[in-house]
């Protein structure tokens, strides 16, 4: 059977469709970004940004860019009413004490267990460089993964272990990618969904690691506060 | 009377000795007290050791400090951009020292030195190479009800630079959006804090609600004429 | 759609468990969420433990939640007042544990909680009766850079019950004066955070600057009819 | 000859001479409160309480308390021009991270080498409460006792050791007393100054411990910030 890889808007689609109403999310810089164009209307989602943000809206119209108020990428955005500002000890506080309830990042590698990679390829010579990328991994109520599931080359960036440096061990719990979506578990990948016609023998074969069926994906419910 | 206002930055920066921690705040463009650090470069102290998000961008700022050869090692989270040449350049001929720390162990170590605490058992960065000394020995760790930990310790700074947007002759200090930033935790954490502002407060027209650097974590405030905040490089990061 | 306002002491307080730890703002007469508690002892858990920077004054309050045998253990560092009675009897027959805890270790056991600290060496306490644990153990110490700490643990509340003066409908607070004390470190430190306040603000109309307590540290806010904040029974204390 | 015990106010006012321009002061409850009355015209002080204050004002005009404004003991205050409110951690945080330059306490016992025991008699059966004394004992750049010399009994409340409950080790500077003022230091007891009448000898007997002479009392300066 043939498939069609998910584009980058219809990840974000697909992620954004698990993010729930009065959720607090922070969304990495780069694709992650994109989630917040998905949102699903009706509902409200607050957004924070590592800098002291949250209620984070959208970017602003061009020639009323305030470079006071940027994200974490450095972009220019808009604060919605309600949000609020606070300082950099507060805001990571904030994200290493569990308050954030979703967190979706990029990443070069992931285990099946949830280690993380995303913070450097380890080539020498290369100037290392983390910014929050590892308080965002292990802080989260749930750290979410959003990347294309093989490299260009077409080895999978899911692994058994994580080659490329450590951003958190065993922090991920699920990856969104143009694929599929999968659950990492201690025990190993589950199965959430895989774009039309890709078997999950087919998907096993390009992961090269087993996967557990989900003939249920299990509903992202609201963690009780 | 207590006036903690400045004439000028160069009488509000004398002092600065070389070899000192500097801390300096800001965060991508909002928050960096260009006009400190450009006084800092006029000033003249070497050796010193800079506590930044960042390593410098372009050619001005942190980045013109750092090609002026006044800075031994930067203690940063992410140096590395696409306009971070200076550094790169010095990084890369080994002629500067660089101790990466995850970003809210950066706020965290600061914090703990403005609050006195000793150490802290942080789980950020728990299992990576960033659990390491400079000397590649692991860094102290302990499982705390199942959770593991690495210690961390203070940064305490003997300056910090930091800006802000109105200040009062007490020190109390307010910022402007996002721009407070690292400023209110880099203030607590050093033995002397400088905060640029552009608007002087007369004394009692904050709202003490609402002020966010009590004074007592300010030594000097210094006004600077209003300047649009500018993009300047900052292209990617993180 | 967010919307944090309960229609009710009683709704806010729904599924308060046996055995629950609670924290309690307030200090002196200021920032006692009085309503809150006494809805807390119309809910009716019990087996508690509370947390409060003192042990209950007079009969009211946090006395009448103790008077009414719901209280296993306080951790407190004040307990004893002119006013105490409640309190004092009911520790004298054994029939409450009380941890004493120096106040800033209290502040700063919850701040850690909050912040998803492990733990942190601190210097108040060391060399003192409060250096041990309840079983007369030492805690542990240590020398860092030639002063002595001890180490000491995040206190984590399931609950927690604050007084905020305006809360909006993402939980956002403002406090009053110095009733703010306990209220927004109390706030990040527990899995569900009760805030009373005086007056409902429309969403957008805080200033983001001047929001002490974000709403993200907040479950539910419930508004109480204004009183004068009274003198109470607070004759002496610490 | 003869000598006479300065009075509550003369100590309060001895206390308040030592106190410099510009200086953050918390003045613990009790005694120490006394010191707020007699600080020199001209200069600026701000006081500190433990409860989220700085820049405490006197105590309001009868009628006009605001029981959401009182200091460590309870008792209402009001707030200067300049001054700000804060919550706990934050308060503390700047007491125990030294940003405080003097703490005034009063005390049961101190140790000639500045050991402090000022929160508990030890009395069997007595309910133990210890508040802020620990904190403050610690924090501030200097701490200061504020004291009978000696007590109703006529014994010394400077000691050789403490044998009361100890709320610090080594941490008063100086002591402030009815008969004189002492520093403590590593090597032991220093005179600052005597009530006129009261000798060397005559102290050191009352003191049983050995004072050593300080013909110029050294000033107190500002630390430098």
């Amino acid at each position: 059977m043939s498939y069609t890889r998910r584009t980058k808007d219809e990840l974000a689609r697909r992620v954004a469709q698990d993010i729930y109403d009065g959720a607090y999310v922070n969304l990495g810089i780069g694709q992650p970004t994109l989630v917040a164009n998905h949102l699903p209307p009706g509902i409200e989602v607050v957004l924070h940004s590592e800098n002291g943000i949250l209620g984070m809206g959208p970017a602003p119209a061009q020639g009323e860019e305030d470079y006071d108020i940027i994200n974490a990428g450095k972009q220019p955005v808009t604060l919605l009413p309600g949000g609020v500002y606070f300082h950099h000890a507060d805001s990571f506080a904030m994200m290493r004490g569990g308050h954030l309830d979703i967190c979706v990042l990029g990443a070069f590698q992931v285990s099946a267990t949830g280690d993380l990679a995303n913070w450097s390829t380890g080539e020498p010579g290369s100037i290392p460089a983390v910014g929050g990328a590892m308080d965002l991994a292990i802080g989260a109520k749930q750290t979410w993964v959003m990347m294309d599931l093989l490299t260009k080359k077409g080895e999978s960036k899911v692994v058994p272990q994580c080659t490329y440096p450590l951003t958190g061990i065993g922090c991920v719990k699920r990856i969104y990618s143009d694929l599929a979506t999968l659950e990492c578990t201690p025990e190993g990948l589950r199965l959430i969904d895989a774009v039309q016609g890709l078997s999950v023998d087919e998907l096993q074969r390009l992961v090269g690691l087993p996967i557990a069926p989900s003939p249920t994906a299990p509903s992202i419910l609201p963690e009780p506060q | 009377m207590i006036n903690k206002i400045s004439a000028s930055v160069a009488e509000a920066l004398n002092g600065v000795r070389d070899g000192a921690t500097v801390l300096i705040g800001g965060f991508g463009t909002a928050g960096i007290p260009g006009e400190l650090i450009d006084g800092l470069i006029e000033q003249g102290a070497r050796e010193l050791t800079v506590v930044n998000n960042n390593a410098g961008n372009g050619d001005t700022g942190l980045a013109a400090l750092l090609k002026a050869g006044r800075v031994r090692k930067v203690i940063c989270s992410f140096p590395r951009q696409v306009d971070s040449q200076v550094f790169d350049a010095l990084y890369r001929s080994g002629q500067l020292e660089l101790e990466l720390v995850p970003q809210g162990n950066l706020a965290e170590r600061l914090r703990a030195a403005g609050a006195g605490i000793g150490a802290f058992f942080t789980p950020t960065g728990f299992g990576t190479e960033l659990a390491r000394n400079a000397d590649g020995s692991e860094k102290e760790t302990r499982v705390i009800n199942g959770k593991s930990y690495v210690l961390e310790y203070p940064i305490l700074g003997d300056v910090a630079l930091i800006k802000a947007e109105r200040g009062d002759r007490w020190g109390n200090l307010t910022y402007r959006k996002a721009a407070r930033n690292f400023g209110p935790v880099m203030a607590t954490a050093a033995k002397r804090t400088i905060a640029s502002v552009y608007e002087i407060a007369e004394l009692g027209s904050f709202d003490p609600e609402a002020v966010v650097t009590p004074g007592i974590h300010v030594s000097a405030v210094v006004r600077i004429p209003r300047v649009a905040t500018q993009a300047g490089g900052f292209k990617t990061a993180a």
